[in-house]
């Protein structure tokens, strides 16, 4: 079990914003593999068995495709749901039961749908092509589904909380090289953040830095860098990409004039392209330059080090075209 | 894992009917005469154009639909599938719902956002199912979890075809629930085909009951036609997952009369097939037995069967009458609130 | 079995390219539900039974996973599937090995893996939320599969026949509202159509309609009313979304200056974004106006006539649209 | 639907090895030994940081995966999974590869693109599997089907763990290939755990290979620390599948006697399994085997041992030599020529 101790990692975080809702809520409960004894592949829900027993943390077979199902099923009938797949990327084999049943069923019938889908994703781990997929794209077109990408501990506590109050499906995606890589500034808190509402992190004056989950703490980093050559960015972390705050996204760009988006997923219909073609089409008069997207190669992400690298943003690449854009 | 193949009750039939409860058999009866007579209208209704798409019907199920429904409490759940129209009218589902769907209707159950068979009601404890097969399966063990979870020995039964077994659905749900020992009752329809594939390209196994075998449960074989041993079948099932002994299959046999959906002239179907199945009308076969046993008399029978037709053309014309669904709004509802 | 009237239907010219294939190359074979004695539930290989056997029409169980993996393996040692999905719709029951094993592995390994996926997609059929889908989306993002949209029945045989020839997966996607409503001009050729390349379809010079599958059709006739008002509409087929002709979009949209993407998919994520984000990556400075985007609305497919008609994009909204935008 | 539960092979061990090609009985040894030395080696590594991420290890798989890969032609077609290096060095994977696949290394199978477990080489008929279990099991049936469509007699061999048979790529699998009779032989690899997970949180059924019977194919469960036992039964399976008569299952059992990989110290498993376990090291009771039946005396096994020791010094050597993969051109082959 967690524990706040005024620092708590991103990994921390999760854990401690689902323990506080299962405490607050007796129908939430979690399910998926390996959840149970051992708490988790990456340990969010150690300690958990013990405290809530194994009616409220309920190990599974291999079988995305039944939990998830079952936890819609669950839904349904009023219990609040939280299902860990235990890498994103596993996800794919619950695509089905998301897409056909999750997603659309509230707007075919009126019931209520509240799951909420945990998934660690991302890459920088040199896990290799299939399990260090960035998967919002997947979901991200479809109706019906929340998607949840906290790029701090802060957000990842009250956007879980959030997350699991909703009545919706929402699909929150834990970037699993912060889990222990991030801690709070201080002691968190457990109140909710609403979902749909971007954040501006860091004020600037001269490029608008579009981007959510790693990219939010990447992002500060280089901008801090640009500082000091008198590149002042302002940096949006949308938080949720769907709803997608589209208002706090115009408005900074309509103060700097010139947006990057940037996120570690494939730059082919990535989420990017979803804010760049909204802010042409919304900021367009305002824009001094065209929107540039920031994202990996079209490739599978490659396990071996240098290959990694190659393929996904790395701070040069973000500090390179964010002076670009500013000195256009 | 008793795995067995029960074709009618072992009592002979009059016998087994004076020990039952004479209103739940007419009431059996009456849902089922109901059925087809509502599935008969929609197939003159799909003919005479009155419907949007095609037209699923569930001839030769009814004795599974509500042989299989009749066995529930008010409060458990059911997650049916296309041909199941017996177990929504079962549980209350109005003729004229059911048909405001297969038309878009403002009145259907999705007031038209979906439609066809994508049609029930949560408070009427039925799920509504997507097209995809079986994904009512993972459902069902959800509700038949959430029954568990709380203490509660609510059941829930669902239904799938033949070929929908062969699907991940199935395969994970039965193991979900087999482990989880979760109240559900599984109840395959066997209908010989899936679309226009028979039998023996779907499944390679003996039974579909003997799958059981692969989630450790029992698994029962039934006919089909015979409403009274469905209705004992899955009540044994329904009885075992009430008490907390978990999930079970009942496999019930029989033959899709009509096409995949009316569309379909179902040319693959060999003729001798139908000629040996038109004998086995589920519906005609359950009367019998009731007039056979003094549940019911001839005329008490006729007078079922003429308000069933009443029925069903008072639900056309409701539903004929009832307004088309306005787009304002249509974007509302994406999500919950 | 189609036999080419000179009049061929998009249906028909799916059927006759299929079947050319099966007698050109004994490699090439038809797997799916219900393709056998029936035909495949809109009949495309109606008689392929009969002229290839049991041995190259392959009926399966409803196990779209299960066959779309035959299929991988089958390619692997040098076959050449084509999978039909009964309906689009039902491919998100095979997602997973569409996109773990047949997308990624010839990046991973270097082995070939020549798969074609047909699946007749799309609305206006009055088929509801899980028989209506556009899935392009689904599938844009990862890396390894092409993707192939035919708005022609010209089209929908030659790219079918280089989809067969391709050694890498494509996903090929038959619009189903225009299998018996379009006609080719004139025989039909079955000579392939190199995928990757857009057409400009009609040429015009006010604002370039870049679309794709059924939007083709419907753009031409749109531009044909708007000529009337001295609206000269130039129309862009891009066939194939992956990969994407940027070349032939961009000279277009240099030559207008003004852009709007039409597709029947919803908008948010939709292909539309990545042409979107693109043409103003690459056009900017040529650009008059921002490129607008059409199609449907987030959610999903209504069933009802008025309700699907409200969601997916109708003519007059897209005169609208390109009246706007070349007039502003 | 033979499903039965066998043991051990029924004669004598010392009878029966004496009517056996002792070329291939040595053969066999060899490679098990071979495998034990090169996961000791990378488990060693591993500790020492050589590795990029966690390891993977077979130990007491080695009967099952060499056993089984051992029962196959040189064309046959093979789809392992995570604990089968035994079968990979069967094939003549060189185990500098695999351990260049745990380093990301340019000369790993995949060039350092893929990593770890995900090596595999088609030149040798070996499937390279993605992460997602057991996506092995559709691709399998792929190459099987490949097989008799060309009216060739070559089998495919593929391989999964207990918990892999909960999922939609198992259930799918099998029933294509059922029912298209496609010469298949599926092993599943019971070690009593999936990751953390216990057999009984993850399958209801009495045995693995009792699933058979949802398919109508037999199913075989054996000792799988008895590299014979596993041997003859993957044997007969492939005698089958290559005459034609379609797939089948054969279960081994043994134990996962590391972590689920090397990062995972494993203790929620029961410390007296391992004692129990620990007496039953397939490559030691093989090696026994052989010396008691004179196929291999005491000298030569040590050499056996010693040489594979030395082989995977040198690999590792090699594995550590070789250079990581250059970024340019990481763009290419996301499409195939
Ligand atoms: C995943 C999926 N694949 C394909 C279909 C198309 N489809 C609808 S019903 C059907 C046949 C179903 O057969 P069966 O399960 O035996 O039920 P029956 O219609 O015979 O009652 C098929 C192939 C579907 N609905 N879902
Ligand atoms: C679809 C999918 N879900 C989850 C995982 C994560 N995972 C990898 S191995 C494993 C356990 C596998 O257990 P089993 O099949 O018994 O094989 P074993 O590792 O015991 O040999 C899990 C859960 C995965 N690889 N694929
Ligand atoms: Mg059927
Ligand atoms: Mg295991």
């Amino acid at each position: 079990m967690p524990t706040d101790s005024g620092q708590a990692t991103y990994l921390e975080a999760v854990g401690l914003a689902l323990d506080s809702e299962m405490d607050r809520d007796p129908d939430v409960f979690i399910i998926g593999e390996d959840v149970g004894q051992f708490g988790g592949a990456f340990k969010v829900t150690k300690g958990f068995l013990e405290k809530f027993g194994a009616r409220r943390v309920v190990d599974t077979p291999i079988a995305e495709t039944g939990f998830t199902g079952l936890a819609a099923g669950a839904a349904l009938v009023g219990l609040r749901p939280v299902v860990e797949f235990q890498f994103a990327d596993f996800i794919s084999c619950a695509f089905d039961p998301i897409i056909n049943v999750l997603a659309r069923h509230h707007w075919r019938t009126g019931d209520a749908m509240p799951v909420t889908m945990r998934a660690p994703f991302g890459g920088r781990l040199r896990a290799g092509p299939t399990h260090s997929q960035s998967v919002e794209s997947y979901f991200a077109h479809v109706p019906g589904i929340k998607i949840v990408m906290p790029g701090t501990p802060e957000d990842a506590a009250g956007l879980l909380v959030s997350s699991i109050r909703d009545n919706s499906p929402t699909l929150y995606l834990e970037n699993k090289y912060l889990y222990r890589r991030l801690r709070a500034s201080g002691p968190l808190s457990l109140d909710p953040i609403p979902l749909g509402v971007a954040k501006v992190v860091r004020e600037g004056r001269d490029v608008t830095l579009i981007t959510y989950s790693a990219g939010v703490s990447q992002g500060l980093e280089v901008a801090e860098e640009l500082d000091k050559d008198g590149i002042s960015v302002e940096v949006v972390d949308i938080r949720t990409i769907v709803p997608l705050d589209v208002e706090t996204i115009v408005n900074s760009v309509r103060k700097t004039s010139r947006a990057v988006v940037l996120h570690e997923a494939a730059k082919r219909l990535g989420y990017g392209a979803e804010i760049a073609a909204t802010i042409q089409e919304e900021a367009f008069w305002d824009l001094d330059q065209p929107v540039v997207r920031i994202g990996a190669l079209n490739t599978p992400t490659p396990t071996s080090p240098p290959l990694e690298d190659a393929v996904i943003p790395q701070p040069a690449q973000i500090a390179e075209t964010l002076r670009k854009v500013a000195r256009a | 894992m008793a795995t067995r193949t029960r074709r009618k009750p072992d009592a002979p039939a009059g016998t087994a009917i004076a020990d039952r409860d004479p209103v739940l058999l007419r009431r059996i009866h009456e849902v089922m005469v109901l059925t087809r007579a509502v599935e008969d209208r929609m197939v003159a209704m799909y003919k005479g154009g009155d419907l949007l798409g095609s037209l699923y019907t569930g001839h030769w199920h009814e004795a599974i639909s509500v042989g299989a429904a009749s066995t529930l409490r008010t409060d458990d759940y059911m997650a049916p599938i296309h041909r199941d129209l017996g177990a929504h009218l079962w549980r209350g589902m109005e003729p004229w719902q059911v048909m405001a769907s297969f038309m878009g209707k403002a009145t259907s159950p999705t007031g038209g956002r979906d439609g066809t068979l994508h049609y029930g009601r949560l408070d009427l404890g039925i799920y509504n199912l997507p097209s995809h097969i079986p994904a009512n399966f993972p459902v069902a063990t959800g509700m038949a979890f959430a029954s568990k979870y709380r203490g509660q020995d609510r059941v829930c039964l669902a239904f799938c075809g033949d070929g929908s077994t062969s699907r991940a659905d199935f395969h994970e749900s039965l193991t979900m629930a087999s482990v989880l020992k979760l109240p559900n009752v599984f109840v395959i329809e066997n209908n010989q085909f899936a679309y226009s594939t028979p039998l023996r390209m779907q499944s390679n196994s003996e039974t579909f009951a003997i799958k059981a075998v692969a989630y450790g449960i029992p698994g029962v074989t039934v006919d089909g036609t015979d409403a009274l041993a469905v209705h004992d079948a899955v009540a044994e099932g329904v009885a075992r997952a009430r008490a907390g002994e978990g999930p079970s299959i009942v496999e019930g046999v029989t033959m899709r009369m009509h096409g995949h959906a009316e569309h379909d002239p179902a040319d693959y179907v060999p003729k001798d097939m139908y000629d040996e199945w038109s004998k086995k009308d589920p519906v005609e076969l359950f009367e019998n037995v009731l007039i056979d046993a003094g549940v019911l008399d001839g005329d008490a029978a006729k007078k079922v069967r003429e308000d069933a037709r009443q029925l069903a053309i008072a639900a056309r014309r409701k539903a004929l009458a009832d307004p088309m669904p306005e787009p304002s709004g249509i974007e509302d509802g994406v999500y919950a609130d």
